[in-house]
């Protein structure tokens, strides 16, 4: 078999957006680091806008095709070169991330507003590393290849690092270190997968991998470590040792990134592995134990989450308990009784939950930013008034706080559904009762929060600063779209079935 | 000749191991500072031998990188190891 | 000395050019790339080392390699005699020589081919013109054996040397 | 046994010895230094695949050897931010532990 | 003469590693830190010497023969200076209880 | 054979002294001659490119930076050692380790031999590059994205690094500033050994299209000697917001990135080259890019912001 490698102008149409989708970002980090002080803020202004374009021409034309989006780096086919691929689900990932991104910089302006001169060493970080991330979750979606994505993590993980400790307190700098010690054990098991699968079947590149996978020891147990790396990375229980103090601790801007979109990017790829790497292999057993460690996460994370005394701890459990539920996923869409794993209520609904646990999640962060900001703490204990104060901050926290509990409408609600008749329909009724119980869980802190900011305050609430309408705008803005995610009628999720293997 | 090369390889190689087993075993620092020294010459004369006897002229220059590296950890491990733990007194 | 400084810059130029060729001659010489290596290599050496050093006379360089390789000779089967002989003599110690050569560059070649001499290891200064040679076996005439190195390290530039 | 089985041998009982040591040593930097070594048997299977892929008048696969050049920059740059994280905390809390105080 | 070349190269090479053996004995018997710089430095650099100049009388290529040399050179002139480093941070950097 | 025996056996013998030494300092020593070790294997494995990167930056540089750390925690690290983790869970780790390595050897005597390989696709392309090197054809012509990507994580890694500054130190230079002592020991090393280690660093850059060798080794080679500069305080670190530190720092993925996005239109693609200029092109992205990888390598080592900044 004689295929030509190197055939210039290689690829569909359309397939430099891909390019452009990381490249961009990766630019106007260089571009900050090389202007500094102000420029980095007003470039990523500049870039957002671009770069939501691009993520959304990407979708547009993924839908308009129905095809795969592929480009090949230097024109070097695989197993060679490396190529990127957008199908209906990294469109679909990438254009969320796009308009998060776009949402928390507006948000972040005021928090990390650049010096008039000179260079102010959080703002210069923040922006810099927000482009970082973007590029990083970019690369991360749409990469085709087992060793650029592992480079793609990498990049989101360097990126992501420094966030949790951009205000230096020694806790978060603790958090910091901790959080990059799981994510380098996470990074090191993931490279041990990818050389097994190249010393076994000679290609990085996932369509090529899919075809020639068998089930042998060999594909199991690298499976299996990479899938242990990513879990460490996207914090699922017991790996979620990390993730409480370094979300908790990072600054709201910073904190809505990290658990709205960056533990997603670990998840993304342990289905890209599962559903596109080693399609129609026997893991029930294996999905069975994603499944548990996901149930286990959900009623852990919640319960512990009702028991915070920190408004931003409490979330940072909740982020906890709500990754439990992608892995869900696993033991209800791997060997569906009828049809393609990814045609079924569970996969569809795993997709959902990240995107509207992404959306409400940073909603709900950034609202705890601004009552933090205004109070001066985030003692929930002494929340008293707040709900009179900023009503539309905690009106949106409420709206986000639906879609975690699962209640319509809302996008969680949709996606709670889909994992619940899967369930039913698997005969697997077990994680229906998790996916009840973790429901009434989150009610329950979410409602303890409310009722706290609802109260009447026994003293006149002083606030320590005035937080500015169109912050709060932005914040509700999130929620509504997490609401709004509720809405949306059955149709646009064919774009998820978009490049799947048939 | 390659093997008697390789065999002369290993020879230097066993004797760097058993040097560097007395060298990191202490107890001062300063001995423990001359294993970049004892696996500096043991490894150049290890891979010189190597290069000739594989026929890889490229482990010659890994011979080159490895006397200057052997240079630079040396005055790192004095400069920070010895020098400044002394200046903070432990 | 007074055309020594561009004396002494074309002859680094030259000496690096030739260590290029000697490095990258088992591949494939690229003399233009070598032209700029070696000029590199220069600026770093002539801004951390200002030529100041007089001319060094090539006969007795040559007598001075001479000698060091047969000393360093001498050194090695010094260690190994005394490493392996099951008696170990050594009589171990520290010996002050006060040396004559200026601080500096030109003093620590000296301590440099010192250190791989028989028998010696310059530990450090015990006053500004005095080293602390720490010696395998004390009862060596160290002393001398070092002033007539000196003698011939001094001659190098035709200086006078400072010590008996 | 062919070099390229010794040294896998080899790589297997580094990553074990680091995992090990990951878990088991407290102090952050010993951490750091059992990363490294889980790293080099990573990057050494790496090397073992390269080796037995020599063909084509390469004396390895050239690809995973490409890998593992990247791969030790990018553990390099892990090692630096970590040790710069460590040294940092050290500074303000005047101790280099992971252990929370609460 | 190829054969007095090889066993030129292996009297040489056989010289070079015996003292490098020696060298480790000294590290091993020898008793204290500057002692055993001694026997690093000075054994094992001429070990090296030998172990090149053994390799000289096979090597076909002038330039891979000079460029044997520069390493052993190079390894000399790194060995002899930082020897002096360590012998100094051995001492703790003091002056040490000298007989003269 | 002989050689490969002794070497696996000091390789994993110097490995366990890290693990189980008390002393950090002797087990970062161990490391680094871990590393050094490592690179002899990696030369009998038929890969002298990582030969290189291995002895020049695991071993080196790496050594260097741990090297630095535990001096400054000092006696920190010496009393966490008695918070040794009880029986149980050393138990327990050492199951899950033993349990991982049985695994893998396993795996490796399952491995197929002899492997399924690129090296003749990486062959029967190679002159479409201009290369000879089939590492460098790799990193810089089939898989430049990784290339591109990774060299980002290392900037990215420096400004996560300088981000941890405190604030009234920004803009400052990075690492202490080391005593110059013009007659010492160390300012002579520096200045016979630093030009002689920018030729090597150089020559090892330069054959890398040829030969193993390339961008990452010759600039771990300057950085080194860099380091070596400023740790006798013949030097200073710039200070970070220089604006030709910036620029030094950016130069060469800008550089990669230009002569890319260039490819879109000369070569139909994205970091593709046009087949007659494919190794001028490479040529003119590796220098920039060696200086820039120094650059950065060099600061890690620093560390972030330490000095006051001038006012």
């Amino acid at each position: 078999m004689i295929e030509p490698l190197l055939m210039p102008g290689s690829a569909t149409a359309g397939g430099f957006l891909l390019v452009l989708a990381v490249v961009l970002p990766v630019l106007g980090v260089l571009l900050s680091l090389a202007l500094g002080g102000r420029h980095a803020e007003r470039i990523a202004l500049i870039l957002m806008p671009a770069g939501l374009a691009v993520a959304g021409a990407t979708t547009a034309a993924v839908w308009r095709t129905r095809a795969v989006l592929q480009y090949f780096v230097g024109g070097w086919y695989p197993p060679l070169g490396v190529a990127f691929r957008a199908d209906g689900l990294s469109a679909v990932m990438m254009l969320v991330t796009g308009l998060l991104i776009c949402g928390i910089g507006l948000f972040a302006r005021v928090q990390f507003a650049s010096p008039e001169q000179g260079e102010g060493r959080a703002p210069f970080a923040f922006w810099t590393l927000l482009l970082a991330i973007w590029g990083g979750l970019n690369a991360v979606f749409l990469g085709g290849d087992l060793f650029n994505l592992y480079v793609a993590l990498e990049l989101l993980t360097f990126a992501a690092v420094p966030l949790v400790s951009l205000d230096g307190r020694a806790e978060t700098i603790k958090a910091a270190l901790r959080y990059l010690l799981f994510a380098l054990l996470g990074s090191i098991l993931y490279l041990l997968g990818a050389v097994l699968f190249y010393g076994a079947y000679g290609a990085l590149a996932i369509v090529i991998l899919s075809g020639r996978v068998r089930a042998e020891p060999v594909a199991w147990a690298a499976i299996a470590l990479m899938t242990a790396g990513l879990l460490a990375k996207a914090a699922l229980y017991p790996f979620h040792l990390w993730l409480p103090p370094a979300h908790a601790g990072a600054p709201a801007p910073a904190s809505a990134i990290l658990s709205g979109l960056v533990v997603k990017a670990p998840f993304f790829l342990v289905v890209r592995l599962w559903f596109d790497v080693m399609p129609g292999q026997p893991q029930q057993a294996a999905a069975q134990i994603l499944g548990t460690l996901g149930a286990a996460a959900i009623l852990f994370g919640s319960v512990v989450a009702l028991r915070q005394a920190r408004l931003k701890l409490l979330i940072a459990y909740s982020t906890v308990a709500q990754i439990g539920y992608l892995f869900l996923m696993f033991p209800l869409a791997v060997k569906p009784v009828t049809g393609h794993p990814w045609s079924t209520f569970a996969w569809t609904g795993g997709v959902v939950q990240a995107i509207s646990h992404a959306v409400a999640k940073a909603a709900m962060f950034l609202a705890a930013g601004l009552i933090a900001e205004a109070l001066g703490h985030d003692r929930i204990a002494r929340l008293a008034g707040i709900g009179r104060a900023l009503p539309v901050t905690v009106l949106a926290f409420g709206l986000g706080g639906l879609s975690l509990m699962g209640l319509p409408p809302s996008g969680g609600f949709v996606a709670k559904a889909m994992l619940l008749s899967a369930a039913v329909s698997e005969g697997q009724w077990w994680w229906a009762v998790v996916v009840l119980t973790g429901g009434l869980l989150a009610a329950g802190y979410v409602f303890l929060v409310l009722a706290r900011s609802l109260a009447d305050p026994v003293e006149p609430l002083r606030l320590s600063a005035t937080i500015s309408p169109g912050r709060q705008a932005v914040v509700l803005a999130l929620a509504l779209c997490a609401v709004l995610l509720g809405f949306v009628p059955l149709r646009p999720l064919e774009l998820l079935q978009i490049g799947r293997p048939v | 000749m390659a093997d008697f090369l390789l065999v002369a390889a290993s020879f230097v190689l066993a004797t760097v191991a058993v040097g560097l087993v007395r060298i990191l075993r202490g107890p001062d620092k300063a001995d423990r500072i001359m294993a970049a020294q004892l696996l500096g010459t043991g490894g150049i004369a290890t891979l010189l031998l190597l290069a000739q006897a594989t026929s890889v002229p490229a482990a010659v220059d890994v011979a080159l990188i490895l006397a200057l590296l052997a240079v630079f950890i040396s005055v790192a491990f004095v400069k920070k190891g010895v020098i400044r733990s002394q200046m903070e007194g432990a | 000395m007074k055309q020594g400084p561009w004396r002494s810059v074309v002859l680094r130029v030259a000496g690096f050019f030739l260590l290029w060729v000697v490095l990258t001659g088992t591949y494939r010489t690229d003399l233009a790339a070598g032209l700029v290596a070696a000029l590199a290599a220069t600026w770093v050496s002539l801004r951390l080392l200002p030529p100041s050093i007089g001319r060094v006379r090539p006969v007795a360089l040559a007598r001075l390699a001479l000698r060091f390789l047969r000393q360093s000779v001498v050194a090695g089967v010094d260690v190994a005699r005394r490493a392996l002989d099951p008696r170990l003599p050594l009589r171990t110690g520290f010996v002050v020589y006060p040396v004559g050569l200026p601080p500096g560059p030109t003093r620590h070649a000296f301590t440099t081919l010192m250190s791989l001499l028989p028998g010696t290891v310059p530990a450090g200064l015990h006053s500004p013109g005095a080293l602390v040679i720490h010696c395998l076996d004390v009862e060596q005439p160290v002393t001398a054996q070092l002033a007539a190195e000196e003698a011939l390290f001094a001659a190098l530039f035709g200086e006078p040397h400072g010590n008996g | 046994m062919s070099i390229a089985i010794l040294y896998g041998l080899c790589s297997a009982v580094l990553v074990g010895l680091g995992l090990f040591a990951l878990i088991t040593h407290p102090q952050p930097l010993r951490k750091i230094l059992a990363f490294n070594l889980i790293g080099s048997g990573v990057f050494l299977l790496f090397g073992v695949v390269a080796h037995n892929g020599a063909a084509a008048g390469f004396g390895g696969d050239p690809v995973p050897q490409a890998l593992v050049i990247t791969g030790l920059v990018v553990a390099f740059a892990s090692t630096a931010l970590a040790v710069a994280l460590l040294l940092r905390l050290f500074q303000e809390t005047g101790r280099a532990t992971l252990q929370s105080d609460d | 003469m190829s054969l007095a070349l090889d066993a030129l190269t292996f009297l040489a090479v056989a010289a070079g590693g015996f003292f490098f053996l020696a060298g480790t004995v000294g590290l091993l018997r020898f008793p204290d830190t500057l002692s055993r710089l001694h026997a690093l430095t000075k054994a094992d650099n001429l070990g090296l010497g030998l172990i090149v100049l053994g390799l000289l009388f096979q090597m076909e290529d002038p330039f891979a023969a000079l460029k044997l040399v520069a390493v052993w050179l190079l390894t000399l002139l790194a060995g002899g200076a930082v020897t002096q480093l360590i012998a100094h941070a051995a001492l703790g950097g003091r002056s040490a209880g000298v007989t003269t | 054979m002989a050689l490969d025996a002794v070497l696996a056996v000091l390789v994993v013998g110097v490995a366990v002294w890290t693990v189980a030494a008390r002393d950090t300092f002797a087990a970062v020593v161990g490391f680094v001659a871990f590393g050094l070790l490592v690179a002899l294997i990696w030369v009998r494995l038929a890969a002298p490119d990582v030969a290189l990167t291995e002895a020049a930056l695991g071993s080196g540089l790496t050594g260097g930076l741990l090297l630095g750390a535990s001096t400054r925690l000092g006696r920190t690290e010496a009393e966490a050692t008695g918070e040794l983790p009880g029986g149980l869970l050393q138990f327990a780790a050492a199951t899950v380790s033993v349990l991982v390595s049985a695994g893998l050897i396993a795996l490796v005597l399952l491995l197929p031999e002899p492997a399924p390989t690129l090296a003749p696709k990486v062959a029967a392309n190679i002159a479409a590059t201009g290369l000879q090197n089939p590492v460098t054809a790799v990193l810089m012509a089939y898989r430049a994205i990784d290339t591109l990507l990774e060299v980002m994580v290392l900037l990215l890694a420096l400004v996560g690094m300088w981000s941890l500054a405190p604030d009234h130190l920004w803009g400052g230079a990075p690492g202490r500033r080391e005593p110059a002592d013009p007659d010492g020991v160390l300012t002579f090393v520096a200045q016979v050994l630093l030009p002689v280690g920018i030729l090597v660093a150089i020559h090892i850059f330069w054959v890398g299209s040829v030969a193993p060798g390339g961008e990452f080794q010759g600039a771990t080679i300057f950085a080194a000697m860099w380091i070596l500069a400023t740790m006798a305080g013949l030097a200073n670190t710039p200070p970070v917001m220089r604006r030709s530190l910036r620029l030094l720092l950016i130069a060469g993925p800008a550089v990669f990135f230009a002569i890319g996005l260039a490819g879109f239109a000369i070569a139909g693609a994205f970091l593709a080259y046009p087949a007659d200029y494919a190794k001028l092109l490479i040529l003119i992205i590796e220098i920039p890019l060696t200086l820039s990888i120094a650059t950065t390598l060099a600061l890690l080592v620093a560390g972030p912001p330490e000095q006051e900044p001038q006012r």
